[in-house]
């Protein structure tokens, strides 16, 4: 498309979008500058929801701050959550029962695809179709309730912990997961159906805000939205952890389907495809997990030698770095999270210049951004 | 109108007295109140309808609390918004934002006026009915302007250009699309267009299967029109994920109602105008109406027609929650590149069908061969 | 609370019944009791049958909001759906954190509002500051420092059923208002 | 190529710009380099053939409470090893030159330690408050943050 502006004298207008404003995904604001339509400039400004999760993490113990991470990312706490605890556990070099991290893995991949269940239905809202959205939430509820039947909660598991996960699998867990992946796996081809590639929607996201795969390593990008760009890398193959060398599954890629490698649409089928890679992960996790204990030995006042430690696990916004230095008392000297969202928030600016207003919040949604992970 | 009211003078002794003006206003009023009644009716109903409908697409229930199985929903909405506190933003054009919700209004409801709802139940039959129809709801993109305008909010300006110009940019081809039934009927009368529907072909006395070109235009038409009132996929002045509410977003209580009253009154003139063009309007197959005595008659034909016209409602509503939304310059290609130069084709296609065969359309050519 | 002077009687003072003999419209007669209580009810009925709610999600509670709004909880049964500006809500559902780079937002949506409106303040951090109480520097420790509050749900976050009960009782609450006769 | 063999080739290139390496109980380890070094090192890690450290993972702020420093986590796709980057800075002037040239998405990174710990990035094409309100004071996340009574008459 290409947009004539030499036609008439204009001015620019600013305009300011959120932090209220329906498809920010919660409290970005994006001050806008545009001519007419069209975007001329896009600055995103954060903060709105930063809650000090890193100076909170020097305040409390490592078993403390545990709760904290589901509220990282409130979209995929069960991933949060293990992601601390194995950045604990590298740092403290604590070995886990392999019966937790089979668990662990399980209600990741769950996580996973509840977090892009959310992705896929609020980005179809986003762009104008409501009812794919409410088709997602009817099946995330069903993954809330296999994770109520394991701890207890909806949205803030609380589930893993230093050393292991907090409660075993209760009785029936293993078979309805299971039943929920027979039920769920049909459906994604029905989201095909319904509007993956509905005209009017691949027309919407083709050849919008292409990344290309020089660019998105550049900005340090990752998971789907690098992935999205065509960068085969995924830490769960690259740089393996907990059990995941042990499951067969594939590194979905960008291809380009409709449009250019690295566009929106790329972003979101990556999340769609990998929705269906998690269901084999828990597939085979469930059909193999070992019998055992489900907890190791950790003492309750805990503290881990002196040291400094980076672990990275792949979540589904992306990479979920934990920084963590511990001088040997029982709270961590000093924290940092890194998280897919910050990251992706950092490119924003670059990819929408010369997009037009609808197209910014086709960006928003299909960098996956959640504003927990941006602010912290 | 003066002529009912002769007749009616006639038929009642004791009006006998009274002068014509007097007795011709009083039914001008009269038919005004019923059209308005109906409307607001239809308007609340249709926004129950929508979300009852909306949430059998979306896998919920919809609203089921207010009233038995959520009936009264409309009435709470609508009592709630007439007390609800007006406000008026501290910049805006004071005027012209208060304006703006009557031009919208005004111009979805005057339409309802030549709205042929039964064989003579029809508040003025004008002989440029459809002319009229697309000069007053032209009305409402003015106001959608107004109110983006002068809201003074740049969300709402965003909103009524949009409007702007999408609804300038469809009225093209919602007129041109709507010409191959006038061609047909040989009139602009809605009632005229109507009656040339009927014979006993049964539905294939309508224009939609009059003849190819025809076919075409009804599709043409509903896009077009669908566009035109901004409906999903073409509701970019509201878009609620992209310009929060659009040109509205200032508006609150009753003014706000208003525009919402309107958005189902445009549905309904959408789904009328392309009944009584392309679907037989109130047309009975295989029976003549205009036959049954006046009151019977009249029932029946109402009860067609607003059995088609509400067939046609739904599938607005079921298109509006499929379907995501296009982008601003997508929808002006789509109106200057495929749907203007299509309407002009149909038009001329339409033009030479009527030409080579003498009016007559396909299902009359093959009822022909039989005898 | 009391967001009006109208709306200020507490419960019990302005009763629309006959024996309540220092109303104002006493004067008017026990007939008018009736209309004026009548009229209140049908009033707080509507607006009680028909709370939009701002669609305004700051956090984690912002997604059980969504789910409560969506298909199995479903909001949209009692006839609250979300409206995206605040000038068409008539609730706004604090739904998470509040920091203090918020704060000035907060007030402004709910100054936007038109009269009447209500406000739930839906979890821990919207109430008190929940987990971020003690330790964070940035979190507002409550929207009642900002803004009059209704309703509070507890919970980290709120299920959806107790988002309902809290709407439940928002219903209890405007029925329980005096708009007409009550200036006493 | 292992940390030892990162370092050494760093110690042949920058001499005394390159300190020490920090190995035992460090994961990754860390190269410690002088700040005013930081870009030149920075620049070589990416671009010399055998390291192509082309991704900044995380660029941290620390505050050891003597001093402060900034921690860079590298990794390379291409040769799939990554490595830990640290500069040691003075308390009282806490500033070193910027890596956004280097790696575009250091520049979030960046804002985000100049907010939360007053670190200053010299040349940043963009160093602004990004969490915190512009007219916030104090930077929190250093271990002598006093936290404020009031914020804009709220009580915090």
């Amino acid at each position: 498309m290409t947009v004539r502006t030499d036609a008439l004298p204009t001015q620019e207008m600013t305009i300011n979008m959120g932090p209220q404003h329906p498809s920010t995904h919660g409290v970005l604001r994006v001050i806008l500058t545009t001519d007419g339509e069209v975007v001329t400039r896009a600055v995103p400004d954060v903060g709105y929801l930063h809650r000090g999760l890193e100076k909170i993490g020097e305040r409390v113990t490592y078993a403390q701050f545990m709760p904290f991470t589901d509220r990282l990312d409130y979209l995929a706490a069960m991933n949060c959550n293990c992601a601390w605890a194995w950045a604990v556990e590298k740092l403290a070099k604590i070995e886990v029962p392999e019966r937790a991290e089979y668990l662990r893995v399980i209600v990741c991949e769950l996580n996973r695809i509840s977090s892009h269940l959310i992705a896929f239905g609020s980005y179809t809202a986003d762009m104008g179709a409501f009812t794919p959205f409410l088709y997602a939430i009817r099946e995330r509820e069903r993954v809330n309730d296999l994770f109520e039947m394991l701890c207890g909660n909806r949205l803030t598991y609380n589930y893993a912990r230093v050393g292991g996960v907090s409660g075993d699998a209760p009785p029936g867990f293993l078979e309805k997961t299971k039943e929920f992946l027979d039920y769920f796996e049909p459906k994604l081809d029905e989201y095909n159906n319904l509007i993956s590639y509905n005209k009017i929607f691949v027309h919407r996201l083709a050849n919008v805000a292409v990344i290309p795969a020089e660019e998105a390593v550049a900005y340090g990008l990752t998971g789907p939205n690098l992935r999205g760009s065509g960068v085969p890398f995924d830490l769960r193959k690259d740089e393996p952890y907990s059990v995941y060398p042990k499951f067969d599954f594939k590194v979905c890629v960008g291809t380009g389907e409709r449009g250019t490698p690295g566009d929106c649409f790329d972003r979101y089928m990556v999340r769609i495809n990998e929705m269906r890679e998690s269901v084999r992960i828990v597939r085979q996790a469930v059909a193999r997990i070992p019998d055992g204990p489900v907890m190791a030995k950790v003492p309750r006042l805990f503290k881990p030698p002196a040291g400094e430690a980076y672990f990275r696990s792949e979540c589904p916004r992306g990479e979920t770095g934990i920084y963590l230095i511990s001088d040997g008392s029982v709270n961590p000297f000093r924290l940092k999270i890194r998280t897919g969202s910050f990251v992706a928030m950092n490119i924003f600016e670059k990819v929408t210049r010369g997009l037009m207003i609808a197209d910014i919040v086709a960006v928003i949604g299909s960098l996956d951004i959640i504003l927990p992970e941006i602010d912290r | 109108m003066e002529a009912l009211a002769r007749s009616l003078m006639n038929a009642v002794p004791l009006l006998a007295g009274v002068p014509l003006w007097a007795v011709t206003l009083l039914l001008i009023v009269a038919a005004a109140v019923v059209i308005l009644v109906f409307a607001l009716t239809f308007e609340g109903v249709g926004s129950l309808v929508l979300r009852k409908v909306a949430g059998d697409i979306q896998a919920r229930i919809g609203p089921n609390r207010v009233g038995p199985n959520g009936i009264l929903q409309f009435l709470a909405d609508g009592v709630k918004l007439v007390l609800k506190e007006d406000i008026i933003p501290a910049n805006a054009d004071r005027l012209l934002f208060k304006l703006a919700p009557y031009f919208v209004f005004v111009g979805s409801f005057a339409a309802f006026v030549v709205v042929p709802f039964g064989v003579g139940l029809i508040a003025a039959d004008l002989n440029i009915g459809i002319y009229y129809v697309m000069a007053v709801t032209s009305l409402v993109v003015v106001g959608v302007l107004l109110a983006g305008w002068a809201s003074n909010n740049k969300w709402a300006l965003l909103g009524g250009m949009r409007a702007a110009a999408q609804i300038v940019s469809y009225e093209i081809p919602v007129g041109m699309a709507l010409i191959p039934a006038v061609l047909v009927a040989g009139s602009l009368s809605l009632q005229d267009i109507v009656r040339s529907q009927g014979g006993l072909l049964g539905i294939f006395g309508w224009n939609l299967f009059h003849n190819p070109f025809s076919f075409f235009s009804f599709f043409l038409y509903f896009t077009a029109a669908q566009a035109e009132t901004n409906q999903t996929p073409f509701d970019l002045p509201e878009a609620e994920s992209e310009l929060v509410s659009g040109y509205n977003v200032e508006y609150s209580g009753i003014r706000f109602g208003l525009f919402f009253l309107a958005e189902f009154g445009d549905m309904f003139i959408v789904a009328a105008l392309a009944t009584a063009c392309f679907l037989g309007g109130w047309n009975v197959p295989f029976f003549h109406a205009a036959t049954l005595p006046w009151i019977w008659g009249n029932l029946l034909s109402l009860g067609v027609f607003l059995a088609k016209a509400f067939t046609m409602v739904l599938i607005m509503m079921w298109v509006r929650w499929t379907l995501p939304r296009l982008r601003v310059d997508q929808l002006m290609r789509m109106a200057w590149k495929y749907l203007v130069p299509l309407t002009f084709i149909n038009l001329l296609g339409v033009s030479l069908w009527l030409l080579v065969f003498k009016g007559k359309g396909i299902p009359a050519m093959i009822a022909s061969l039989f005898g | 609370m009391s967001h009006d002077p109208a709306h200020g009687t507490p419960p019990g003072k302005g009763g629309a019944g006959a024996s309540a003999p220092f109303v104002a419209s006493a004067a008017l007669g026990p007939e008018a009791h009736v209309m004026v209580g009548n009229a209140d009810l049908f009033v707080n009925w509507a607006r009680k049958s028909s709370l939009w709610y701002l669609l305004f999600a700051t956090a984690c509670c912002g997604i059980e909001l969504m789910q409560a709004g969506a298909s199995r909880y479903d909001l949209d049964r009692f006839g609250a759906v979300f409206r995206a500006t605040p000038r068409q809500s008539d609730l706004l559902l604090v739904a998470g954190t509040i920091t203090h780079k918020m704060a000035d937002r907060v007030k402004r949506l709910y100054e936007q509002m038109p009269e009447p409106k209500y406000v739930i303040a839906m979890g821990s951090c919207a109430n008190t500051g929940g987990p971020f109480y003690k330790d964070s520097y940035c979190v507002v420790k409550g929207v009642d420092l900002l803004i009059p509050v209704d309703v509070y749900i507890p919970g980290c976050p709120p299920r959806p059923e107790a988002l309902i009960d809290g709407i439940m009782k928002l219903q209890k609450i405007i029925m329980q208002r005096k708009n007409y006769g009550a200036k006493a | 190529m292992e940390a030892q063999a990162i370092f050494d080739t760093l110690k042949g290139k920058f001499g005394d710009a390159v300190v020490e390496l920090q190995g035992e109980g460090f994961s990754p380890a860390f190269v410690v380099v002088a700040p005013a070094a930081v870009k030149e090192v920075s620049r070589f890690l990416k671009e010399d053939p055998g390291l192509s450290f082309d991704v900044l993972m995380c660029l941290s702020g620390v505050d050891y409470k003597e001093k402060f420093a900034v921690a860079y986590h590298l990794h390379s796709l291409k040769r799939r090893h990554a490595i830990g980057m640290k500069a040691f800075l003075p308390r009282e002037t806490p500033s070193l030159p910027t890596v956004d040239d280097v790696w575009p998405g250091a520049n979030f990174h960046e804002r985000e330690a100049f907010d939360l710990f007053g670190i200053v990035f010299e040349g940043s094409k963009d160093l602004r408050r990004i969490l915190l309100p512009e007219d916030w004071e104090g930077h929190p996340l250093r271990k002598d943050y006093k936290y404020p009574d009031f914020y804009h008459g709220i009580k915090v």
